[in-house]
C-alpha cells in the first residue's frame, strides 16, 4: 500500500472532520452536535444510500453480479460472529463474547458509506445490490449470537431469550427498515423518482456526511478514555479482526468473481463493526455484557482504523489481485 | 387532598418499555416520562452518546396509592435486579379539585 | 380516473415515503423522527412555498386571476364549518362538532404542498397568489367554529369565550404568521431575493418534503390504531366530506372562472383538513372537544386519502369539465 | 434551612401560559419548567406526536411558603377542573447559603 | 427500602460542572441531570434563548445517605452564593432489590 | 450614504428574515425555532466560512495582503475593551464595565457573515484570510478583559480568576475551534476538497443564513423587552461605540493599506459585538456581572444596527475613502 493512497483517503474533508472531532474532545473544547441532529444525519445517509442503490438496481435489474455476492454475503455474516466468539472466549466470558461476536459480525453504514466516497474520488463505482447486502449482513449476526448464548451461557429460567422480541430487534430495527424501505421506493420509482429527489439525497451527501463524522469523532473521543479499561487484548483484536475479516471477504470475493468495487465494499462490510443496531440489541438480550467494551471496541477502535488506513489497505490488496488474475 | 406515593425510576433509556409493561400491568392510573436524560451511578456515565441510544437515561414516575406502591415496587425489583437502575419512593399530596 | 394517474401519484418517493413511515408503525419498528426536526421541515415547506408565492406574485403583479379566486376562497372557508356542524350535530355533541368543523374548515399546508408538486409532474402550474389564498382559508374556520359554540354551547359563565384569544390563535398562529411574513419578503425582494435563497428554499424543496411525509407517516400509523373509537360514522366523514368539499369548490371555481391549475389548488384547499393550527386552538378555546377525535380524522383518515386518491380523483374531474367548457 | 413546599403539575403543553399565570398572580416567588415530556392519565397517552404540538405535557414545579402553597392550590383547581392535568404537593428543605 | 435524602438543584447551564464536582468530590454515589430547562427566580426570567446557552437551566438531582447529604449541602453553599440557583431536600425511600 | 444602498442592503430576504422574526415576538404569534436547530445553522455557517476560507488561502498562499492585515486586528482586539472598560465605568461598575467591554472588543460571526453576502451581492470579494482574523480577535478581548477585573476589582479570595479556565474558555471554546480547524481543512485539502463539499457548504448559504437571521431575530426581539431596563446610555453605546470602532477600523485599514474588500470586513469585525463565546465565558469568571446587560446590548441593539444600517454605512465610507487615496 503506497502512502499516497492513504493520504489521498485522509486528505479530504469528510474523513479530516472525523479527526477534528476527536480533536475537539482532547482539547476539552465543549463541541457538541446536540441531538437529534446526529439522528436527522444518520437516517438522511441511510434514505439516500437506499433511494440511490434502489434506483442503480432499476436501471440494471437482477444481473449475474448480484447473485454472486448474495452467497458471500450470508456466508460472512454468519461465520464471522461464530469464529470471533471463540477468539473472544479465550479471554472473556460468555456475555461479553457474545455481544462482541455480534458487533464485529454486523456491518456499520457509515463505514460503507465512507468506502463508497472514497471509492467514487477514485474514479471507481459499486453496484446498487451492495446497499441490499448491506442490509442482508446487518441482522445474522444478532441471532448468530444470541443462538451461542442458549448454548453456552447457563442463565436463571427468568432471562431467558425471547426470541420473538430478538427477531424484531434483528430485522426490525430502524435502519433495516429504513434501507428495505427506501431500496424498494428507489427501485420502483426508477430514473423519475431518483431525479426528483437527487438535490437533496445526492448534491447534499458529502456535507451530510461530514457533519456525521464530525459527531462520531466526537463521540469516540469521548470513548478513547475509556481503552486502558478495556485492555491490550482488545485492543489488538479491534484492529487484527477486521482486517482478518477483510481478508477473508476479499478471497471469497474474488473465489466468487465479484467484480473490484463490489469486492472493495463486499471487504469493508466484513471489516466494519455495528454500533447502533447490535449494540441496542445486545442491550435487550444480553444485559449482563458491559457495553462500554462493545462500544468502544467499535467506535473508538475498529471505525477510525477503518476509515482512515483500512479502506487505503484493502483498496490497495485488491488492487494488486484483480490486476494479476 | 390524598396522601399518595410517588415512584421514580431512572434507567437505561433501551429498558423503559419494561418500566411501563410492570406500571400497566400493576395498576397504576399514569405516569410521566422525561426523555434523554443524562446521568452517573453504578454503571458508570451515561453521558447521552449521539450516535447510539444505549448510553442514555429515561426518568420515570407515577403517582399511586400506597396499596398500589408496594405492588408496583414488587415487580420492579425483578427489573431493576436485570437491568439495573434507581427506584426511589416518596409521599405527596394529590390535588384534587 | 383513470388507475395510470392515481398510480403516477402514488409512485413516486415523496408520497411512498408516507406510507413507508405507516407501515414502519404498523411494524412496530420504533424508526421517529424526533423534534424539532419535524417542525423544522414544515418550517421550512412554509417558508418555501410562501417566498416563492411571493416571487410569483411580483412577477405578474395583480391580475384578474388574483382578484377572481378571492371570492369563492372567502365563502368556502366560511360556508364549510358551518354545514359541517350541522352535518356532526346529527351524531355528535355540540363540542365535538364544533371543534371537527372547525378543523375540516381550515385547510392543510401539506397537502397544499403535496398536491403543487403533484401538478408540477404533470407539467402544469398554479398561482403564487394561490398561497395567499391558503393563508387566507386558515383562520376563518376557527372563529365561525367559535361562534357556532356560543349560540350552541350553554357552557358556565367562567368558560366563556376569550375573543381576543380566540383571534391571535386564529390570526396570528405561527404558520399563518410565517405564510404572509415570507410572501411579502418574496413579493419585495423578487428576482433577486429569490435567486439568491432558491438553492435552498426551491432545490431541496421536494427532498424536505420526503422528510416530513416520512414523519406524517409514522404520526398517521400511530393514530390509526384509534379508528376504532372513532367509529364508523366519523370514519366515512373524513372520507366523503372532503369529496364534497372539492366538489363544491371544484364548481365555485368554475363559476368563477379559475384556470384549471388554481382550481385544482382550490379544490385541495376544499379538501384538506388542518392538523396544526386549528387542533391548538380548539384545545385552547374548546377543551371539551376531545383531540384524539378531530385529530386522528384529519391526520390518519383525511390527509392519506387525499394525498393518495383525492389528488388524481379531484385532478380528473377539473381535467374533464374544464375540457368541456 | 427553611420547610417550604414543593407544588409539580404535569400538564398539556397547550396550558402552560395558564398555570404560569396562576403562579405569577399568587406570588410565587419562582418556578422551573420542562417542556416536551411525554405520559399516560386519565386522558389517554400523551406521546409527544411530532406534528401537532397537542399531544405533549409540560412539567411545572415551584417551590414556596406553605401559606402561599395553599393560596396557588386554590387558584390552581379550576384551571386543573377546566384542562384536566396532575398536581402533587410536598414537603421540602429549602437550602439558603 | 431505605431512608435516604434527595438534593436537587436548579441552576443555569453554565455552573452544571460546578455542581458536578461538588458531587463528586463530596462522595455521592450517583446523580441524574436534566438539561436545557427554562424558568424564573430572582435573577430573572431563563426563558432558553436559543443563541446563547446563557439563558439556560439545569436540573441535577442526586440521592443519598443523610450524613453525605449534609457535606454536599455545606459544599453546595458556597456555590450557590457565587452563581446563584435553588436547592432543595427531601426524604425518600430508596428501594434496593 | 444612499438611501439606495441601505434599500438594497435591507431588501434582501436574508437580512428581512431578520426583521420578521423581531415582528413575531411583537405579535405575540409563539413563532419558535427550538433547540438545536439554531446551534446547527450556527455550526454550518461557521464551518462554511472556515472551509471557503482555508480553500481561497490555499489558492494564493501567504501574500503581503495576509500579512498586512494582521497587526490591526490584534491592535484592535487589544485596544477596543479597554478604552470600552473606561468609557463604560463613567456609569457601571467594574464586573458590568468588564463583561460589556469584553463584549465589544470580541467579534461576532454572524454579522460577518452577513457582511461577506452584502459584499458579494455588490460584486465584491475579500480573501479567505479574513476569516482568520475574525477568528483571531474572538478571543483577546475576553483575557483583557479579566486584566482589567484582577486590576480594578476587589474581590475575596475564593472568587479569584483561574486563569487556565479562561484561557480554555478565550481560546478553546467551540467557535474559535470549529473556525481553526476547518480553516486547516479547507486549506489542506484545497480545491478538490472544497469540490466535494461546496453543494452543501457553499450553495446552501443563503438558505441556511435565512434560517439562522429568523431565530436571531426572534431573539432580538424578546429581548427588545429589556431595553428600557437597560437606560439611555447603554443604548446610545450600543449603537455609537460600534460606530466609533469601524471608524477606528477603517482608519487603521488605509493606514496599513488593506484593499477595499478586506478593509470592509476588518470595520465590520471591530464594529460587531460578541453574544455567544464572550458571554459564556463572562458567565463563568464575572458572574457578578448581569448578563441581561451585555446580551441585549450586543443582540438586540448592535446587532440589528449593524446589519441594517452599519453595513451600508461603513461601506460607503470606504467606498469614497478608498477611492480618494
Ligand atoms: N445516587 C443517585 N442519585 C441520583 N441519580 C442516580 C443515582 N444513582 C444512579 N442514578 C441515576 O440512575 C442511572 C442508572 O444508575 P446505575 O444503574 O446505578 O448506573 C444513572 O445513570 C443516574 O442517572
Ligand atoms: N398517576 C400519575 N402519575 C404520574 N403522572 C401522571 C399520573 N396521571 C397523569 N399523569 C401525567 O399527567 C398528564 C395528564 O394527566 P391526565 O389529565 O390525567 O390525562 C398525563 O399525560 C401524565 O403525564
Ligand atoms: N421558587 C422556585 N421554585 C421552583 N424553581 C425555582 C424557584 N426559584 C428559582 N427557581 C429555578 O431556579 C432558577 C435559578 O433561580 P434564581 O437563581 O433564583 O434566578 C430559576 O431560573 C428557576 O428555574
Ligand atoms: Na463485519
Ligand atoms: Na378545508
Ligand atoms: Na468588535
Amino acid at each position: 500500500m503506497s502512502l499516497e493512497i492513504i493520504a489521498q483517503n485522509i486528505m479530504n474533508p469528510v474523513v479530516l472532520m472525523f479527526f477534528l472531532g476527536v480533536i475537539s474532545v482532547f482539547l476539552k473544547t465543549d463541541l457538541d452536535i446536540p441531538q437529534p441532529l446526529p439522528k436527522f444525519f444518520s437516517l438522511y445517509l441511510l434514505i439516500s444510500i437506499g433511494l440511490h442503490g434502489g434506483y442503480e438496481l432499476s436501471k440494471n435489474g437482477i444481473t449475474p453480479d448480484v447473485v454472486r455476492v448474495i452467497i458471500p454475503s450470508i456466508l460472512m455474516s454468519v461465520c464471522v460472529p461464530i469464529y470471533a466468539f471463540f477468539i473472544l472466549r479465550l479471554k472473556l466470558d460468555v456475555y461479553n463474547s457474545v455481544a462482541i461476536a455480534a458487533t464485529y459480525g454486523s456491518i456499520s453504514a457509515v463505514t460503507f458509506i465512507t468506502a463508497g466516497t472514497f471509492l467514487k474520488e477514485l474514479g471507481e463505482n459499486y453496484g446498487g445490490y451492495m446497499v441490499a447486502m448491506m442490509t442482508l449482513m446487518e441482522s445474522p449476526a444478532i441471532i448468530v449470537g444470541l443462538i451461542l448464548l442458549t448454548i453456552f451461557a447457563k442463565r436463571e429460567k427468568n432471562s431467558r431469550t425471547n426470541w420473538i422480541e430478538v427477531f424484531r430487534e434483528a430485522f426490525l430495527n430502524p435502519s433495516v427498515f429504513i434501507l428495505i424501505g427506501t431500496l424498494i421506493i428507489g427501485f420502483t420509482t426508477g430514473e423519475n423518482g431518483w431525479k426528483s429527489v437527487s438535490p437533496v439525497f445526492e448534491n447534499l451527501f458529502r456535507g451530510m456526511l461530514a457533519f456525521f463524522l464530525l459527531d462520531m469523532g466526537i463521540v469516540a473521543g469521548r470513548r478513547l478514555g475509556e481503552l486502558k479499561k478495556i485492555g491490550v487484548f482488545l485492543i489488538i483484536f479491534g484492529i487484527v479482526f477486521p482486517i482478518i475479516n477483510a481478508l477473508v471477504g476479499i478471497g471469497l470475493a474474488k473465489l466468487f468473481g465479484l467484480n473490484k468495487g463490489d469486492a472493495f465494499m463486499f471487504s469493508v462490510l466484513c471489516a466494519s463493526a455495528s454500533y447502533i443496531a447490535v449494540p441496542a440489541a445486545m442491550r435487550i438480550s444480553v444485559p449482563e455484557a458491559n457495553p462500554s467494551i462493545y462500544v468502544t471496541m467499535s467506535l473508538a477502535i475498529t471505525f477510525p482504523f477503518n476509515i482512515s488506513i483500512g479502506l487505503p489497505l484493502y483498496y490497495t490488496l485488491i488492487e494488486k489481485i484483480w490486476r494479476v488474475g | 387532598m390524598k396522601a399518595m406515593k410517588k415512584i421514580e425510576i431512572i434507567i437505561n433509556s433501551t429498558y423503559l418499555s419494561k418500566i411501563i409493561e410492570v406500571l400497566e400491568k400493576t395498576g397504576s392510573t399514569g405516569y410521566t416520562v422525561i426523555k434523554d436524560i443524562v446521568g452517573k451511578g453504578e454503571r458508570g456515565i451515561m453521558r447521552g452518546d449521539e450516535i447510539t441510544d444505549v448510553f442514555k437515561n429515561n426518568y420515570i414516575f407515577t403517582i399511586c396509592a400506597p396499596e398500589i406502591a408496594s405492588k408496583i415496587i414488587e415487580n420492579l425489583k425483578p427489573v431493576l435486579k436485570s437491568f439495573g437502575g434507581v427506584c426511589i419512593m416518596s409521599d405527596v399530596s394529590w390535588i384534587k379539585y
